[in-house]
């Protein structure tokens, strides 16, 4: 319910939008219904290139939404200023709010489809939302990139593109770190029905834990709805072991953190991404030492990912979080794609987001590479304290 | 026109499902009965066909149909144990059982993909399909709000008493009301996913059973052209508040509160309203011009 | 001194009153009567502040309070013993009679507690049993004890012998008289004409919203067939 | 023992949320769906203030408790009351209430999204936890503080309605409102009275919670909102001993669920718990039977 919407009922209704959008974009690659993009179908880069964002930009998971917004208009900002694309092309961003709910994930992309003028899309964050669409865009064949959206189902077709790595990619340098420190014995406290969570808590955690050695000794399901984890704490200070992986959302974060303490746990604690952009931040001294494997952190020291931290901060007087760095590197693969193809049109970004993929990239989260079009990147370990990220190692 | 349908379709399928939603709440609720299984139907519906599809490798209507048919038998069955409930007792027993068709779901291993959800359940669906589908429960419907039919329905909700006294079975009725409930709720879960695709266990929850219920009062709890409003209402309203952006969801908490206080009959009463004292008004000026001419 | 006149009141279709007048004093019985429907129990409840009236002016002791609301009424000394008895069922016995003690002190809450079971023994033995499981007669009873528990000066009494067996109504009015004699003023709607007319002063008839006749309870008695007339079969047939 | 000790607390919270609830509801009728709102913004609005000025425990309470009874009266002012005003019975007004309730929550939980972007929050208080050990149970001063005030105003509340004369006109009007007013009972004002100590006890419980949680989410409030609901359902409407054992009851039921490691089963064991015990008791555990006799 954390994922809140007031009305989830509702539809993408696939094969009839697809039909319809179809037609309503008239053969974008036939290159003659006059839209900005649409004109350049024979290849050519046209002056104003519109690239609609269809994220939450309100409701529960809006840091998401908003944050990649924040990124992606940096990357504007440099892809514009610096002439990427040839003098005079500019890239302009089109924000449609999908306020947390599938339904209108749907609609609002149906729209973003259907308007000729866009050229590509930077998807869904919410893994529900994304798999919904991800159909939808196969169809209508417009080049999406999503963001976060870490499930299965996602990637599906030709037209769809990941610009976030799915969280299990990157989270064996925790284990790494773990095993470095001598643990024997692991604890897995997760909430299994966050998809995300549900596929490492369940399958990947103790794959990754089993090949190192370590034996996973208690496996803790919650639910969305838990909110008290008293009693799951003690459980794990009575068990003892010597680290505890913690696959949690944000507010259950915080709880857990403080009350592991209580409890009177003392053992090393490995969280997940979402700990990131200041989210435990209200746990205080309690979650100091945890760690947590990050795709993006300003501690990061790639050329790329100074570049973004310093040009950022610069921006928006404030430090960046994994969630800018999303928008960033999304748009920044997509102006890349289009100069890799030199066409604007639909089809041409899907091409050009194909070849870049396969050769990869240095962005916001250091050396992106690619396996198909999902991307990889080496991830960062960081440790939490006093209120910072500090790298581990 | 065709522009806006192609960016709107999927509005309209959502107002149409969202109608067939608001309907399995509206329909035990003109039968006296406080039951939010509606919702449960919807999951239940929505996983039969998606199971039905992936599983066993139907096609779409009759994936939809066996989702419906579950759905219904369900919470029909139900109905027979909570019959004695009266009031938000037996909303709340309905509740629970909606909530445990989402934690079944979660629990319920490859057959129901887990906290992931089912994907790739995909049908064939047509905006003509789905239309003529809400068109035929509409007109069922429709018949049970019409004259002695109509009445008893009246006489079961506000005085089952005397609908005892005039020969209604009020409990036979009202076990009816479940039925048709599940069947509907199933109906538009089963749509709903195949459509999209997808179902997973966070859509069945409580926010369903508020968008259902705040759709029938605030159109109209008498009639399902109530819940029809409602449905467009709350489908459409985010593109038409869409402007206030960040303050959008404040407006509409304002919106909901004040059809809650200011229209104790829905938008339905207040047209019904302006239509009848528009009739008056043209009889009044016919009159007059009558009397003008002799 | 209770004093109504001209009364107007819209409510539904049936129970509008448009010109009721009548008056109540302390020590005295005033009964009105009237068909179901003629209105009298719309005025009754006006005049308790339930419903606003229209127009019209209700005096009592020379100050106006038309239209107080019935939680101030109370406070002016007047109890309404409403329509159906409208006991708490599910509260206790002792709880009925606290609450309609709400407005008295607390010292005098105990005081006038025991005057009311000494009135009403039977209530005394129930005391902590749900009101609900009393008998129609004993629920009227009750219904009496909670309206003295203000200690009012003036009783209003809205159709008191409605659903009980003839040997109750005459118990019931028998207690009416009890309260008469011990000062308080009765202002009572009934459709039980021939038990009403046995304790009144003075009676008031009302028919369709209006008051058409008002005399001493000799006149009316002697006048008994007219007096039937104009309420209507309903009054022969309980008669 | 421990685990006896963690259901204590989890029922203590449940309480402290469900007692303001169960309150209104019981006695003026009110089913007030922006109780969770009033709890999460009066520990919003805290977490606003001790993000500036540094509180003791106190005062992070009193700006809580102001908050919430703030919230909780405007609420009344702006919505119920003119709800009430204009239905013409109580049950007309029940479902309108239920749903402005709902439409008045959208809009702090609005504002505290914007605010966070939906991140925890947390308040910062010169208090600071410490963990005692007695006999080999581990428990905190927070949850200590939330056990004694969940049970001394559970308690407290129950003897002060069956008791005293303000508790009783309450009672009175939960039955029958408009014989309540016969007698002199104020149904405005303690009406209002009553919705400012429900607010009251909502943002004591959102200080308390977020506390003893560390911080809270402003979707906290909804996912409360369904257990207390439940909560006052299962002990009983209208009575605050049932409201009491009804959060012992839900919070045991969980917990027994985690002491046995199915922790996604949770929902389905305690709702199907609640479902059961409804079907037992049609009326709740301590609910009001209709005593009647003739």
């Amino acid at each position: 319910m954390n994922r809140g919407r007031m009305r989830t009922n509702v539809l993408a209704g696939l094969a009839v939008a697809a039909v319809f959008t179809t037609a309503a974009c008239g053969g974008n690659d036939g290159g003659d219904n006059g839209g900005a993009s649409g004109d350049n179908g024979d290849g050519g880069i046209a002056e104003t290139i519109t690239i609609a964002q269809v994220q939450d930009q309100t409701g529960p998971v809006s840091y998401a939404g908003v944050g990649a917004k924040e990124g992606a208009e940096l990357a504007i900002e440099e892809i514009n200023e610096e002439g990427f694309l040839g003098d005079g092309v500019t890239i302009e961003m089109e924000e449609l709010d999908t306020g947390g709910e599938i339904e209108r994930a749907a609609s609002e992309m149906n729209k973003a489809m259907a308007d000729p003028n866009v050229s590509a899309i930077i998807g869904p964050t919410q893994s529900q939302q994304a798999a919904t669409v991800a159909p939808l865009v196969g169809r209508g064949e417009v080049p999406t990139v999503f963001t976060q959206a870490g499930s299965e189902g996602v990637v599906v077709n030709d037209w769809t593109f990941r610009a976030t790595p799915p969280m299990e990619s990157y989270y064996e340098p925790a284990l790494d770190y773990l095993e470095e420190q001598g643990a024997e014995t692991v604890s897995v406290l997760y909430n299994a029905t966050f998809p995300t969570f549900a596929l490492l808590g369940e399958d990947d955690v103790p794959a990754m834990a089993e090949e190192r050695g370590l034996e996973v000794v208690q496996s803790l399901a919650v639910q969305m709805t838990t909110q008290d984890f008293a009693g799951q704490s003690q459980q794990i200070a009575r068990e003892n072991p010597d680290a505890v992986v913690m696959l949690l959302i944000a507010p259950q974060s915080v709880t857990a953190m403080k009350q592991l303490g209580t409890a009177g746990y003392e053992g090393q604690v490995s969280a997940t991404s979402v700990q990131a952009a200041g989210n435990i931040a209200a746990a205080g001294d309690a979650a100091n030492g945890l760690i947590y494997p990050v795709p993006y952190s300003t501690a990061m020291e790639a050329e790329g990912s100074v570049a973004f931290t310093e040009a950022f901060e610069e921006k928006f007087g404030k430090d960046a979080n994994p969630y800018n760095a999303d928008g960033y590197d999304a748009m920044w693969w997509i102006a890349r794609a289009i100069e890799a193809s030199g066409d604007s049109s639909r089809e041409g970004i899907r091409e050009g987001l194909e070849q870049v993929a396969s050769e990869g990239y240095s962005g916001a989260m250091g050396d992106v590479t690619f396996e198909g079009n999902d991307a990889r990147v080496p991830g960062a370990l960081v440790r939490w304290e006093d209120g910072a990220e500090t790298l581990v190692q | 026109m065709s522009t806006w349908y192609a960016m709107n379709v999927v509005l309209v399928q959502t107002t149409l499902t969202t109608l067939l939603l608001a309907l399995s709440i509206q329909v035990p609720l003109r039968f006296g009965v406080f039951s939010f299984a509606g919702v449960g139907a919807f999951g239940i519906g929505g996983y039969g066909s998606a199971i039905a599809m992936v599983h066993l490798g139907w096609s779409t209507w009759p994936a939809v149909a066996f989702g419906a048919v579950v759905a219904g038998l369900v919470v029909f069955l139900l109905g027979l144990v909570v019959q004695r409930l009266t009031g938000l007792y037996m909303g709340m027993a309905t509740i629970a059982f909606t909530l445990i068709v989402s934690v079944l779901a979660v629990n319920g291993g490859d057959l129901t993909g887990g906290a992931m959800g089912l994907y790739g359940a995909l049908g064939e669906i047509s905006v003509l399909q789905i239309l003529l589908v809400v068109l035929l429960v509409v007109a069922l419907l429709h018949l049970t709000e019409l004259g002695g039919m109509g009445r008893r329905v009246d006489a079961v909700r506000d005085d089952p008493e005397l609908a005892n006294a005039l020969g209604v079975d009020v409990v036979r009725y009202r076990q009816f009301s479940f039925l048709v409930s599940g069947l509907i709720g199933g109906l538009a879960g089963a749509i709903t996913t195949l459509l999209r695709s997808t179902i997973t266990p966070a859509e069945v929850n409580f926010h369903l059973v508020i968008l259902a219920l705040t759709a029938i009062v605030v159109g109209g709890s008498r009639s399902w052209v109530g819940a029809l409003i409602g449905a467009v209402i709350f489908v459409w309203l985010p593109t038409w508040i869409g402007f206030l952006a960040e303050w959008e969801r404040v407006a509409y908490g304002v919106i909901v509160a004040v059809a809650a206080i200011y229209l104790p009959l829905g938008v339905l009463g207040v047209a019904k309203d302006l239509w009848h004292r528009f009739r008056t008004r043209e009889e009044r000026a016919r009159v007059a011009a009558l009397a003008k001419e002799s | 001194m209770l004093e109504v006149t001209d009364l107007h009141v819209n409510y539904g279709a049936v129970n509008a009153v448009h010109g009721v007048s009548f008056a109540a004093a302390v020590g005295k019985i005033t009964v009105v009567l009237g068909a179901n429907g003629a209105g009298k129990s719309t005025s009754l409840r006006a005049v308790a502040g339930f419903h606003k009236p229209r127009s019209g002016s209700v005096v009592l002791d020379g100050e106006t309070i038309t239209g107080l609301p019935a939680h101030k009424v109370v406070r002016r000394g007047m109890a309404l013993v409403p329509e159906g008895r409208k006991i708490f069922f599910p509260l206790s016995v002792e709880e009925n009679l606290r609450i309609g003690g709400y407005t008295a002190s607390r010292s005098k809450v105990e005081k006038t507690m025991g005057e009311v079971y000494d009135t009403f023994p039977i209530l005394k033995d129930r005391r902590h049993s749900a009101a609900g499981l009393l008998s129609g007669g004993e629920q009227q009873m009750l219904a009496f004890g909670r309206a003295l528990m203000s200690q009012p000066r003036l009783m209003l009494m809205d159709e008191p012998s409605m659903g009980l067996a003839p040997t109750m109504v005459e118990t019931v009015m028998a207690s009416v008289k009890g309260m008469v004699d011990k000062g308080i003023g009765i202002l009572m709607v009934e459709q039980n004409a021939d038990a009403a007319l046995e304790l009144a002063d003075t009676v008031v008839v009302v028919t369709r919203g209006e008051t058409v006749w008002t005399g001493t309870a000799a006149q009316a008695r002697s006048d008994k067939k007219i007096v039937h007339a104009m309420l209507g079969e309903a009054a022969l047939d309980d008669a | 023992m421990q685990d006896v000790l963690n259901a204590t607390t989890l029922g203590s919270i449940y309480l402290l949320f469900a007692l303001g609830m169960a309150l209104v509801w019981g006695t003026i009728g009110i089913l007030n769906f922006a109780h969770g709102a009033t709890f999460m913004f009066a520990a919003f609005i805290g977490h606003l203030v001790t993000a500036r000025v540094e509180l003791p425990l106190l005062g992070v309470i009193a700006v809580a408790v102001l908050v919430g009874a703030l919230i909780s009266v405007l609420t009344q002012l702006l919505a119920f009351q003119p709800i009430l005003k204009r239905a013409k019975n109580r049950h007309a007004a029940e479902l309108r209430i239920l749903i402005a309730g709902i439409g008045v929550a959208a809009i702090p939980l609005a504002i505290a999204q914007r605010q966070t972007r939906s991140t925890p929050f947390g308040l910062r208080s010169s208090y600071s936890p410490q963990v005692y050990e007695v006999f080999g149970l581990r428990i905190t001063t927070t949850a200590i503080i939330i056990i004694v005030l969940g049970l001394v105003i559970g308690i407290g509340m129950t003897l002060w309605l069956r008791r005293s004369r303000h508790g009783l006109a309450l009672r009175a009007l939960g039955v029958d409102a408009e014989t309540s007013a016969g007698m002199g009972v104020n149904r405005t004002t303690l009406a209002f009275g009553t919705m400012a100590v429900a607010g009251g006890l909502a943002g004591l419980a959102g200080a308390l919670l977020t506390l003893q949680l560390g911080a809270i989410a402003p979707e906290t409030g909804d996912q409360l909102i369904i257990k207390a609901f439940a909560i006052i359902v299962l002990g009983g409407l209208g009575s605050m001993a049932g409201t009491v054992i009804g959060a012992y009851v839900l919070a045991g039921a969980e917990t027994l669920v985690l002491v046995m490691n199915w922790g996604t089963w949770v929902d389905a064991v305690s709702f199907g718990l609640i479902f059961l015990i409804l079907l037992a008791r049609p009326q709740g555990l301590l609910g009001r039977k209709e005593v009647r006799r003739t």
